[in-house]
């Protein structure tokens, strides 16, 4: 059965190691923080000054200055800091944060995201997608396999206004874990009781399947 | 030598029209809002605004919009207001988008005398249009060219008399490097403190850079998406 | 994860042959002693120093240097050290002359991801050499390059497990920037303390720029030219 | 007479103005801080990361913390701050130092600076002097008219190597004030008792003489 949100969420915290300098996008991203192994140590970057994000605040502190880049409140953990959004930037254009994990429309199997516009109907601005995406040393991007419309979101080319190019490397859908190849898309797992057909059906680009497909890992 | 004034009135008395003016803050946190209240209530008008975001309706960035004394945005994110949508598809706005980190730096970089600078964002998409594109360690990168203000309006949690700046948690965010490009930097404080009070060391932003500074009042500290734990 | 090592011996364990090393300080304010001691006892020859100055004879990068461990320096100012002086006449040891300011803000950029920028400094002198060149409102600037390290030995006043440092008075300097460009910053501290007891307001150099931290011992910190006042 | 280096630095002293940020360079500079007229703010910037140097601290006030750019121990005013050297050299090179004096060994009449480097005899670095001379608003060198060997200072072209190209603007010399013009070296003010023909004399370049050449206010 296909993933919902906290599956694909929990697959994608198995990417995590101990000492990561984790950037989480909005949408999905955020909920991988529900998941991190305990007794690992992931440290949480928030682009607009914060590294070491907390979990949401009870109600009796909530604090106006201190937010995530989704403009919620949010807490501190110890050992955080707090900077400007230059140094900030330079955490994540310099390559210091590990992994950066983001939603998209669409990707592309040269690894090109599009995720920020959508011409005529959205046009909010990239925020720091640009930025992450252009930079990050290991980018994830956690969506679903297709769109509301069915269609896939696995393209050969991207058609909306492009995030950047060939910057993904692996992409955790609610089907399939697919990695970006010299050679276009890979399939490298399945969700749980899904065929590799499906996950080919679902994809519009072509997709490498080599030998045997595992399942995912959720436990 | 004063950099003291009585209050944001008349912080922005020589802010003429078609200003440019950098505006601190990431969403409404962070943001100068004595001043922006000020300069809503004047006649200023055909503004340039730079500032990463443009507030929500009605409040922040959101009331000089109202007030139409805005002519262009230059902003990465504009999200969070409808007069601001409705402004921009009537073609009454002109709004320039560019990269959350890139906007950052451009702003620095104007305050640091570093006129242009290579980044990797925007490589690849619309935002490179028309910009010099090079490759360093096999990767390609964008010119980006500095960004500089007549007045830079931010908002700091302590200063001092000599202008002096200390910044809150994430409340810093774009005021730092604004108020190092801002040719006159206002900058409106929670708290004014005599020179000697803040430590030394621990000054976001020297006095060198603030032209002017004063204790704001009411602060209303809106939040957008208050978001709480059950406990 | 842990950051904390217990000395000196153990942070430079892999500083190999021929590795490019920056090291913080400006003269013998703010350098890692403990650091450069270290590394004067070990075996690694040939290395390529990005420092803003040498040390002074038998102090400092002087150790290295009395050692012969220097195969290149990267400084913007190298007097007050005799031994490399003889070195360089001797043709032992080659030297690369940089603006203070410009070597400060190649190695922020060399942390920050920027690859390349343009700044004033050294244009139409020796320094210009090979460059590129560029007008950009009516002044000519030299394009000049980031530089990274493969270590970035500093020192800093407090630091805390995490990684998270605080200067003191001038001893910053070269600190800040150096520890952004390390692809392993190596940080000795005064005052190592647990995670939380650092004001996260005051932070000068994030943790995430810190592989290593230690306390350090037995501190010298010798003064080049003691100048006091008669009271 | 000839002024000395206090008489220079005096001078000097009455460029200043309340407000000023001004960098202060080794030897003849160093001397104007003692002149900053009473009831004027005139804050001292250190290029090392000091912005508010105060006078040389007492004998148990040493700290091997605090510096000049020329090494020396020195303390801060109420109200100083610290920073990095980056941010430092931003201040400098981003205009926001309003007065740069610095001594030289040359200056040629298109307001060129030679001031770092003998070769074959003194090679020890540029400092900051480079980013201070391309960088700052204003540029007032502080030197003496001719060197040991009698020999002027102030040439149509400088013969050692740059430190700087067309960026003084103004000269103070024992012998008088220049200002470097779109014509070349234009005298202003002579010293007490000099006349302007010795100041001729001890000028290799080309001397703008027009009307009665004042004496030098060192009140």
């Amino acid at each position: 059965m296909a993933l919902d949100k906290n599956g694909i969420a929990k697959r994608i915290a198995k990417e995590l190691k101990d000492g990561y300098y984790v950037n989480l996008g909005i949408g999905i991203p955020t909920l991988v923080a529900n998941y991190i192994p305990s007794g690992m140590e992931v440290i949480l970057q928030s682009e607009n000054g914060l590294l070491g994000i907390g979990p949401f605040p009870p109600d009796d502190e909530v604090d106006a200055d201190l937010i995530n880049a989704g403009k919620q409140t949010v807490t501190a953990v110890t050992g955080a800091s707090f900077f400007d959004s230059s140094l900030s930037f330079a955490m994540i254009r310099g390559g210091h944060v590990n992994l950066t994990l983001l939603g998209a429309f669409e990707v592309s199997e040269k690894g090109d995201i599009a995720s920020w516009k959508v011409p005529e109907k959205l046009v909010k601005g990239m925020g720091g997608a640009m930025d992450l995406v252009a930079s990050a040393k290991r980018i994830i991007v956690a969506m679903q396999h297709t769109n509301k419309e069915g269609e896939s979101k696995l393209l050969r080319q991207c058609t909306l206004p492009l995030t950047g190019v060939g910057c993904v490397k692996r992409i955790v859908t609610d089907l399939a874990v697919v990695d970006v190849t010299e050679n276009g898309f890979k399939l490298v797992e399945r969700a749980p009781g899904i065929s590799v057909e499906e996950i080919i059906k679902a994809t519009e680009a072509p997709l490498l399947v080599e030998g045997d497909i595992p399942e995912m890992d959720l436990s | 030598m004063n950099k003291v004034v009585k209050d944001a009135y008349e912080a922005i008395r020589d802010i003429g029209d078609n200003a440019t003016i950098m505006v601190g803050g990431f969403g409404l946190c962070g943001i100068p809002e004595n001043l922006l209240i000020a300069l809503s209530e004047s006649r200023v008008r055909g503004l340039t605004c730079i500032s990463n975001n443009a507030g929500v309706d009605g409040f922040g960035l959101g009331k000089l919009l109202n007030t139409r004394q805005v002519r262009k945005m230059i902003s990465s994110y504009v999200g969070e207001n409808k007069e601001f949508e409705r402004q921009l598809m009537a073609g009454e706005l002109e709004v320039e988008l560019i990269p959350q980190g890139t906007l950052a730096e451009r702003c620095r970089a104007g305050g640091a005398g570093i006129p242009a600078f290579f980044v990797p964002a925007g490589y690849g998409t619309e935002v490179a249009e028309g910009k010099e594109v090079r490759e360093f360690n096999g990767k390609m990168h964008l010119l980006e060219t500095a960004l500089t203000a007549d007045f830079a309006l931010i908002k700091a949690w302590k200063g001092d008399t000599k202008g002096n700046l200390i910044f809150r948690a994430t409340a810093n965010n774009f005021n730092q490097a604004m108020g190092m490009a801002g040719r006159i930097t206002i900058a409106e404080v929670e708290e004014l403190v005599p020179a000697g009070s803040l430590d030394p060391n621990c000054i976001h932003l020297p006095g060198i850079f603030v032209q002017r500074i004063f204790q704001g009042s009411n602060y209303e500290k809106k939040i957008e998406f208050r978001t709480v734990r059950s406990t």
